[in-house]
């Protein structure tokens, strides 16, 4: 019976994800231009966008031509997804669009084995419920933000104002290569032109060299792990001779099933390497453990983008890498564990930072930090739905929240510490931005019957369940404890309370030195005045914040509409929601052993996917020996049950605190009852404000190292290597300096010299006639 | 005939400028040039790509027959595909010259057309002793462009070009020569009839090309090592490889802006393609036997170079160094020695000639403006000059390797090529089952040169990225002297051009850069016909060290000289 | 003895040929150690052609032992070059001397470039 | 018998004549220039001496003596004598005796022809020079040799070096001409004759060997006869009919072999001479830009001579 279901489910996978999409991709003969075009509309934006910096326009033009182009994509998206999708079964299809990097070259005649002698990475489309799944909300998120931006950015308008939107749509295309990338050299595309976009839109106030240095540290970390994911792709190359999906997931088939059976030992080590290269890739897009570093410091950005990039889409990347390959992570035992560990640890180092935080979009950025290390979580406990169903709800919840501290940054000046912002909701107009940021952090902070609260706890109800993972699953209740004071420790202190303020000293981002005297005739620089003069009224001194206009306010509306919406997902369309049906669907699909411990079906599933994973020697042993596994408990209760009041309990516990500290019997912005209790801590939450001179460590153990390697080889090549050339040059010269009194040019000389050799070459030749 | 007339007429232009009005010289160099790019591309679409592996095109006249030496051209696909990088550099290198050359016009673009009809010699010749005369009358015309329009140290760096450059190409005249020796005392009788019916030359005092490879792998190891060692004394320099690339950064930090354009993007192709054309099929037993050596100095070179590039203050030095990190990766795609590294490798020539010699163009227009090169003193220009700033990014993007731009598909492939070429793949080696791994190829890298040669990726990002955010980005600075303001260039601009510059691109430096742009992205995003282009000439390259490759590589010594079985050596890739 | 000889020439002894070498060979030292000690453009101009004489006194001593022509044809072809050379030394020395009022050849170091 | 001469006589001889030629040498008048000269000559007369009794039997002509003693004589006057003057026409009896030696070689036409190009031509050209490049001494001062003439410069190690080379040179050929293939005992110089048949009828018909209406068919010199005919009439004149003036003189014989032999030749001769004619003439057009030193010098010069302008622009130059 065992064998049997075990067949069922892993069937699920290469079924549908080989034979199917093959068929598919032939059935539809013809390129899907509608699903072509999902990516082509971003792309049209960007390009129209340029032309519109380059004819110089001022107007609003650039960033209704991206939400248009957004919300035809988005349109687009949707329209696929009801057509293919939305029911029960779906099949994986291809769109193919051109060939890209495809070559074939003569085969080895004399080699052994299979071999490839083709590289096919197109651009071609992949298209499966996941991927789906993942551009609804990319298309969707990306244009209200479109939208929202358009009056955010609005005191730039002009070429800044260009620039952005551009950027902004690129984003959006690369995002949409890496999410429907048919192999993964596109998605390495996509995933590097992210990057590229993120780099551009964090160093957009270019002025600033904070600003400039944040952008440079975001890409080159990231590339750190690029390098690691283009390793992976390249061992897939080499290991199955492809990069496309389809044929990949075909062609890893047998160590799958090899998997499932429990033997890795037969599965070869560079297969098992796969999955440890491609978490590389994810750590550093996703910020994780070790390579987390950049994205706090990306908030340098302008709000919108990072609300888009740098919590809801981009940084979900890694996630949705692995839930890709899934497959491929099941292959190694130790794959999941690490990923599981990395999560849960980043998870609790971001959060301890963020709760030392003062800046507002810093502290929503750490719990970005965090929130991801969940979802890896979620992805390592054999939880993919759920880690995919908390990206999704984490993507409208963060996004939101992100939007209601920029709308709080744009009104108050760049004010952004919470010592100084108090009581923001009572203050006339910003009533939607409260309420919106009201409902982002009960989301975040996992309260009761949100949509937070139940992907969170997918996450750690399956951390229990799964073998070897209580101590994850511990970790990941104490954060999530934890993330819920820090995020209503902000709700708190900047929200409610009494009333008081202090505006910021920036207009609006800080982009413009005040050097602008120097553009002449620059068009940004008159945009940005006359930017200032429309949106503000006041002048250089603005004692008054202005509230949102109505763009902030509906996005911020609709995304709080929808951040509680999407709890809906939990309850409609399958049996643990409409996410995990879909992520059951796609190659992250193996049956999620949620909620149906007890089922006919479902025990036997739970373990089989168990088996794949697991890493915990005696689990195996005992299973191998077929002894009753024994799932995890939690105070002997079942875990999937026990988890939503565990958690509701925990989460309501860090919010009473956040309430006792920062707002009971608050009278100022800046001191509260906590204040009081910082020096029992001693130097610990200093060192948590300071990040736990995680940065100071980098610059230490590898940035000074290499700058002084640098500079040693630059003096090795400028005088040793070099030197030795020069040297070789300077030999002839020195031996023409000591001969060269004899070209005295006196004629004298040379005739006494000739004589002379005559006489030499004669004696030679007499000697030799002799 | 076509090739002759890419070759002939710069020549011609370039007399033609020397006996023409100062005046007229601008406009005869860029018809010139232009006729050179229109022929180019004529050629290509005259050639019949479905034999792509063969040299077409081709005439041949005795020229002094009594030493066996003919004017002989004709181009493959991977010859044409660099003649076409030529033609395209040319029109762009004298737009470049406009307004920075104010100096003895008519000497310079003469000079810059023979240096243009001497490439383009070099990629068409089908005789040792014609691609020998034209690899060094490069170095004579660029010799006069560096120490004539250079900067302040250019005689030390013109000297120290050609003396370098020339030294090692002796060497390696000494290596085709032995080589021509060799084949000219070959024993006919001792040959297989198949191959002698294929090349009726052998055993005859001759320089075609095609013998003395056929000849070539007919040498014994040791003697296929030396002349291994020759080739690449000449050719390594001009790359130039790791230990013997100091000439490089000096020249092109000295060079004008047309120079080092030209130097970046043809002539340090003209050693890769060397070794392409010459190293590989003539001596494969010994590049089988030393291509981990040389792909440790690739390595080396990507590293050493990549973060030496990271201190530099001088602007064009940093990018000039990036070239010694850059053709690491090329040369490491060429040693993996199989279809996706030398493909790779040469995506890599044209990929980098295209955005390193933008990116030196975008540095010549920032000099022609403020008269210096120190990042220090420079900053922020994205906020002056949207426009060159945005080029800027592009082409760093172009050179850092950003999938979608031509850098990424060449460096990808370059470094796959590595990652597979190890024949410990499926051997056990690695911990793993023996194994049939798929698309793994016989060879000695593997995994470990592709990893340390990957970690160049992140040193490159840094280093250009770092050139981005000091030169584009960050507050607004300017040398002193040069502070713009509204003005303009009125004043400073005035003593040296006769026409002072906009403070933005103007639209002729814009026509410039354009076209690179433009197959920056094309090549980037549909690579496909370049790669079928040279598909065919690659295939048969690597049928030929394929076999000594996989000797070496499973006993790890030196075999037997085995005669190269005819269907390799001369097996018409026909794609 | 007579100085003229009719008819075709006699053989000539091998010691004859040797003493007229002497000769040559005298002439050719004198002319050399002349240009090597004389600072005098034109006497090392005259002591050249000196050595040019011995040249042409040896060409023809072969010849004459040989008993054919082509010493005498030698000796021709140094004539004209004699003549080629001396028109264009003496004008080149009328120019120099125009130029320092001196014929000291070691004047003109610096022409050593 | 390897040497004509044992070499240690001739390395003596020419050790000897070495140290006479130092002495020789001018020396800014301190020099005992006649003590050198004489022991010069004596040294010479020795040599000759030397191979004279050594060859008694197959000695060469006493003119051989006579012109080999007067030239190489005035060739050491040549490059003794402290003027210029004085040195070229010295050269010129060289010149006269080398040609004195021509004829002893039976080369007569080049005996005269080098009289007339040198002695004639060339060192005319080179008095004229002399004497445009020389001062002309005051009426009020005697002549001042110019200090470059009258100081040899390196006496002794040019005397080595050249004496060297004498003694290697002639130890060579000493031994040498012993090894030199023996000439052909006599050659067919009435060869050439077969290609000059108006000389040969015109010298026929002027001794009335030729008769009226008869012509010259074949010279056959190989078999020594003239062939006539007159209409179908045939007959031989044999050799000893001939005249005595038939013979080939060598001014026709070098002019053949020069012809037939070397026409390349002389056609690059006429280019060499053609060009130093025109680079003569461009030359001396040449106006000379003197730059600011030069200028000063002369007119200091200028001064000096004439003892006019006092010096106001410095310390005169170094003009040792």
């Amino acid at each position: 019976m065992l064998n049997l279901i075990q067949d069922t489910i892993v069937h699920t996978q290469p079924e549908s994800l080989g034979a199917a999409v093959e068929k598919a991709g032939h059935a539809h003969g013809q390129t899907d231009w509608s699903v072509a075009a999902i990516v082509a509309l971003p792309l049209l934006a960007c390009v129209l966008t340029g032309l519109c910096a380059a004819l110089r326009v001022k107007s609003k033009l650039p960033a209704w031509i991206t939400v248009a182009s957004l919300a035809g994509a988005f349109a687009l998206t949707l329209k696929t997804f009801a057509a293919h999708f939305m029911g029960a079964e779906s099949h994986p299809f291809v769109v193919h669009v051109f060939d890209w990097v495809t070559f074939s070259w003569a085969a080895d005649a004399h080699a052994q084995g299979p071999q490839t002698n083709e590289l096919a990475a197109n651009f071609a489309f992949y298209l499966d419920s996941l991927s789906a799944l993942w551009m609804l909300f990319v298309t969707g998120l990306a244009t209200l933000i479109a939208l929202y931006a358009s009056e955010y950015m609005s005191h730039d308008q002009g070429a800044g104002y260009c620039r952005f939107f551009a950027a902004f749509s690129l984003f959006v295309f690369s995002m949409a290569c890496l999410v429907m990338a048919d192999n993964l050299l596109l998605l390495y595309l996509g995933w590097e032109g992210v990057g590229l976009c993120s780099y551009l839109l964090i160093g957009y106030f270019y002025k600033k060299p904070s600003a400039v240095a944040a952008a440079k540290k975001a890409f080159i970390i990231n590339r750190i792990g690029d390098l690691f994911l283009a390793m992976g792709v390249m061992l897939i190359f080499v290991q199955f001779g492809t990069v496309e999906y389809s044929v990949l997931f075909e062609k890893a088939r047998p160590y799958i099933e090899l998997a499932r059976a429990g033997q890795f030992s037969q599965i070869p080590f560079l297969v098992k390497l796969i999955p440890c290269l491609l978490m590389g890739g994810a750590f550093g897009k996703s910020a994780q453990l070790p390579l987390y570093v950049w994205l706090p410091d990306a908030m340098e950005g302008p709000t919108p983008v990072s609300a888009l990039i740098h919590a809801a889409t981009m940084v979900t990347a890694g996630v949705f890498l692995i839930a890709r390959t899934y497959p491929l992570f099941l292959l190694s035992e130790i794959a999941l564990p690490v990923v599981a560990w990395v999560g849960a640890l980043t998870a609790l180092l971001s959060a301890t930072i963020g709760m030392a935080q003062f800046d507002i979009k810093r502290i929503m950025a750490y719990s970005t930090v965090s929130q991801l290390g969940y979802m890896f979580c979620g992805l390592a406990v054999l939880s993919p739905s759920g880690g995919v169903f908390h990206v999704v709800t984490h993507a409208f919840f963060k996004a939101l929240l992100f939007l209601c501290c920029g709308a709080v940054m744009h009104g108050f000046a760049g004010q952004l510490d919470l010592r100084k912002l108090s009581g923001v909701m009572k203050v006339p107009g910003w009533r939607i931005v409260g309420f919106g940021m009201l409902i982002g952090c009960l989301n975040l902070a996992g309260f009761p019957l949100t949509a937070g609260y139940f992907s969170k706890d997918m996450i750690l109800a399956e951390a229990f369940v799964t073998p070897g993972t209580a101590v994850i699953g511990w970790i990941l209740l104490i954060t999530a404890g934890l993330t819920a004071y820090y995020t209503f420790r902000v709700f708190f202190r900047v929200f409610v309370g009494p009333v008081a303020y202090e505006l910021g000293d920036e207009h609006h981002g800080a982009d413009h030195g005040h050097d602008d005297g120097h553009g002449h005739g620059d068009a940004h620089g008159h945009a940005q005045a006359k930017g200032h003069a429309d949106a503000h009224g006041h002048g250089g001194t603005h004692h008054e914040p202005h509230a949102p206009g109505w763009a902030i306010n509906t996005v911020l509306a609709t995304l709080a509409v929808l951040s509680l919406a999407a709890t809906g997902l939990y309850f409609v369309g399958g049996d643990h929601g409409a996410v995990a049906g879909l992520v059951d669907q796609s190659s992250a699909g193996f049956h999620s052993p949620l909620a149906h411990h007890g089922a006919a079906e479902g025990a036997p599933a739970h373990e089989a996917g168990h088996a794949v994973v697991s890493y915990v020697p005696e689990f195996v042993h005992a299973r191998a020996h077929g002894g009753e596994v024994h799932a995890g408990t939690i105070f002997g209760a079942d875990p999937h049950k026990a988890m939503y009041f565990i958690s509701a309990g925990v989460g309501a516990v860090g919010i009473f605190v956040a309430f006792w500290l920062h707002l009971a019997g608050r009278k100022s912005a800046a001191t509260s009852r906590a204040d009081a209790l910082l020096p029992a801590l001693g130097p610990i939450p200093g060192w948590a404000q300071g990040k736990w001179y995680v940065d100071e460590f980098y610059d230490f153990l590898v940035r000074k190292p290499l700058w002084v390697l640098s500079h040693i080889f630059y003096l090795i090549d400028s005088y040793l290597v070099d030197g030795l050339v020069d040297f070789i040059g300077a030999a002839p010269r020195a031996a023409g300096k000591v001969i060269r009194p004899s070209q005295s040019g006196e004629l004298h000389g040379y005739a006494l010299g000739m004589a002379g050799g005559l006489v030499i070459l004669i004696v030679i030749v007499a000697l030799v006639a002799t | 005939m076509l090739l002759m007339a890419a070759i002939l007429i710069p020549l011609v232009s370039a007399v033609l400028i020397a006996a023409a009005p100062e005046a007229r010289a601008k406009t005869i160099a860029l018809l010139g040039t232009l006729a050179q790019l229109v022929i180019a591309c004529y050629a290509a679409t005259v050639f019949d790509w479905s034999f792509s592996s063969r040299a077409q095109l081709g005439m041949s006249v005795a020229w002094f027959e009594g030493l066996g030496v003919s004017l002989s051209l004709g181009a493959d696909g991977v010859s044409l595909v660099l003649i076409l990088l030529t033609g395209l550099l040319g029109p762009i290198c004298v737009l470049a010259s406009s307004t920075a050359i104010t100096t003895r016009i008519r000497t310079y673009y003469a000079w810059l057309l023979v240096l243009q009809a001497a490439m383009a010699g070099v990629f068409a010749a089908r005789d040792v002793i014609l691609f020998y005369i034209c690899f060094e009358f490069t170095l004579i015309p660029m010799f006069i462009l560096i120490s004539l329009w250079g900067s302040t140290n250019r005689r030390k760096a013109a000297i120290k070009f050609f003396l370098f450059t020339f030294t090692g190409s002796v060497v390696a005249l000494a290596g085709l020569v032995y080589v021509t020796w060799f084949n000219a005392t070959l024993d006919r009788g001792a040959v297989p009839q198949v191959i002698l019916s294929q090349n009726e030359l052998l055993g005859t005092w001759t320089f075609d090309v095609s013998t003395l490879i056929t000849a070539g792998q007919m040498m014994s190891a040791s003697e296929q090592a030396w002349v291994l060692l020759a080739l690449m004394a000449g050719f390594a320099v001009k790359v130039p490889l790791f230990p013997v690339h100091t000439w490089l950064p000096l020249a092109h930090t000295e060079a004008p802006t047309a120079g080092s354009v030209i130097l970046a993007g043809v002539l340090l192709k003209l050693g890769t393609y060397a070794i392409y054309r010459f190293a590989l099929p003539m001596v494969p037993e010994a590049v089988a036997l030393y291509a981990p050596h040389l792909s440790m100095l690739c390595v080396v070179g990507i590293i050493y170079g990549g973060l030496i590039c990271w201190v530099q203050t001088d602007v064009k030095k940093l990018v000039a160094y990036s070239s010694v990190a850059h053709l690491g990766f090329c040369m490491l795609g060429m040693f993996a020695l199989n279809n996706t590294g030398i493909t790779g490798s040469i995506l890599y020539m044209v990929n980098h000639g295209l955005s390193t010699g933008a990116l030196f163009l975008l540095i010549g227009m920032i000099y022609e403006r403020y008269h210096t090169r120190d990042m220090n003193q420079l900053g922020g220009l994205a906020a002056k000059m949207p426009v060159w700033a945005t080029f800027m990014v592009f082409f760093t993007m172009a050179s850092v390797g950003l999938p979608g731009l031509n850098g990424f598909v060449s460096e990808f492939l370059c470094l796959l090529g590595a990652f597979q070429a190890s024949s410990s793949w499926g051997s056990g080696a690695w911990g793993s089952d023996i194994e049939p791994v798929a698309a793994a190829t016989p060879g000695a890298l593997g995994p470990w040169f592709a990893m340390i040669a990957g970690t160049g990726m992140i040193i490159a990002a840094m280093y250009l990225l770092y050139m981005v955010g000091k030169v584009v980005w960050g507050p607004l600075k300017t040398p002193h002297g040069h502070a713009g303001g509204h003005a303009g260039h009125e004043s400073s601009g005035a003593d040296d051009h006769p026409a002072p510059l906009p403070t933005d691109l103007s639209g002729r430096e814009i026509v410039t850069l354009m076209p690179l742009a433009v197959l920056c992205l094309v090549l980037g995003v549909y690579p496909k016909p370049l790669m079928n282009a040279i598909q065919g000439s690659v295939d048969q390259t690597v049928a030929v060290v394929r076999e000594p490759l996989r000797t070496h590589a499973v006993t790890g010594a030196p075999a037997k000289p085995a005669p190269a079985s005819p269907a390799n050596t001369h097996g018409e890739g026909a794609q | 003895m007579t100085l003229a000889q009719t008819g075709a020439p006699a053989p000539m002894a091998p010691s004859t040929l040797g003493h007229y070498l002497l000769v040559s060979a005298l002439l050719l030292v004198i002319g050399l150690i002349g240009f090597v000690t004389r600072r005098n453009l034109i006497i090392m101009f005259l002591c050249t052609e000196l050595m040019f004489q011995a040249a042409g006194l040896a060409a023809v001593a072969f010849g004459r032992y040989h008993l054919n022509l082509t010493g005498q044809t030698l000796v021709i072809f140094i004539l004209t070059v004699a003549a080629a050379e001396a028109a264009m030394a003496l004008a080149l020395v009328v120019l120099l001397f125009r130029r320092k009022e001196s014929l000291n050849a070691e004047e003109w170091q610096d022409l050593k470039g | 018998m390897g040497e004509l001469i044992h070499p240690f006589i001739v390395y003596g001889f020419c050790v000897l004549g070495g140290a006479a030629l130092c002495l020789a040498l001018p020396r800014g008048g301190r020099s005992p220039q006649v003590l050198g000269a004489l022991a010069g000559a004596l040294i010479a007369g020795l040599a000759l001496l030397a191979l004279a009794v050594k060859f008694a039997p197959v000695l060469p002509n006493v003119y051989f003596y006579i012109f080999s003693l007067i030239g190489v004589g005035a060739a050491l006057r040549v490059i003794t004598h402290p003027r210029p003057v004085y040195a070229a026409l010295y050269f010129i009896l060289t010149v006269i005796s080398t040609g004195g030696l021509f004829v002893l070689l039976s080369a007569e036409f080049m005996a005269f022809a080098l009289i007339i190009v040198y002695a004639g031509a060339i060192l005319i050209t080179y008095l004229f020079v002399i004497m445009l490049a020389t001062q002309a001494p005051q009426e009020d001062q005697t002549e001042v040799l110019a200090s470059y003439d009258t100081r040899a410069r390196e006496p002794v190690a040019a005397s080595v070096v050249g004496f060297l080379l004498l003694a290697v040179l002639t130890t060579l050929f000493f031994r040498g001409v012993d090894r030199l293939p023996m000439p052909p005992s006599r050659v067919d110089d009435q060869a050439l004759l077969a290609d000059m048949p108006r000389k040969v009828e015109n010298s026929l018909r002027s001794a009335g060997l030729l008769r009226e209406g008869e012509a010259i068919r074949e010279i056959d010199t190989g078999a020594g006869v003239v062939r006539v005919a007159a209409g179908g009439a045939v007959r031989d004149i044999p050799r000893s009919d001939w005249p005595e003036g038939m013979g080939v003189s060598n001014v026709e014989a070098l002019g053949f072999n020069l012809l037939r032999e070397h026409p390349g030749s002389i056609e690059i001769a006429g280019v060499i001479l053609l060009m130093a004619m025109l680079g003569a003439v461009v030359l001396s057009r040449k106006q000379v830009e003197m730059d600011e030193e030069a200028k000063r010098r002369q007119a200091q010069k200028l001064g000096q001579t004439t003892g006019g302008i006092s010096d106001v622009t410095g310390p005169i130059g170094g003009e040792s």
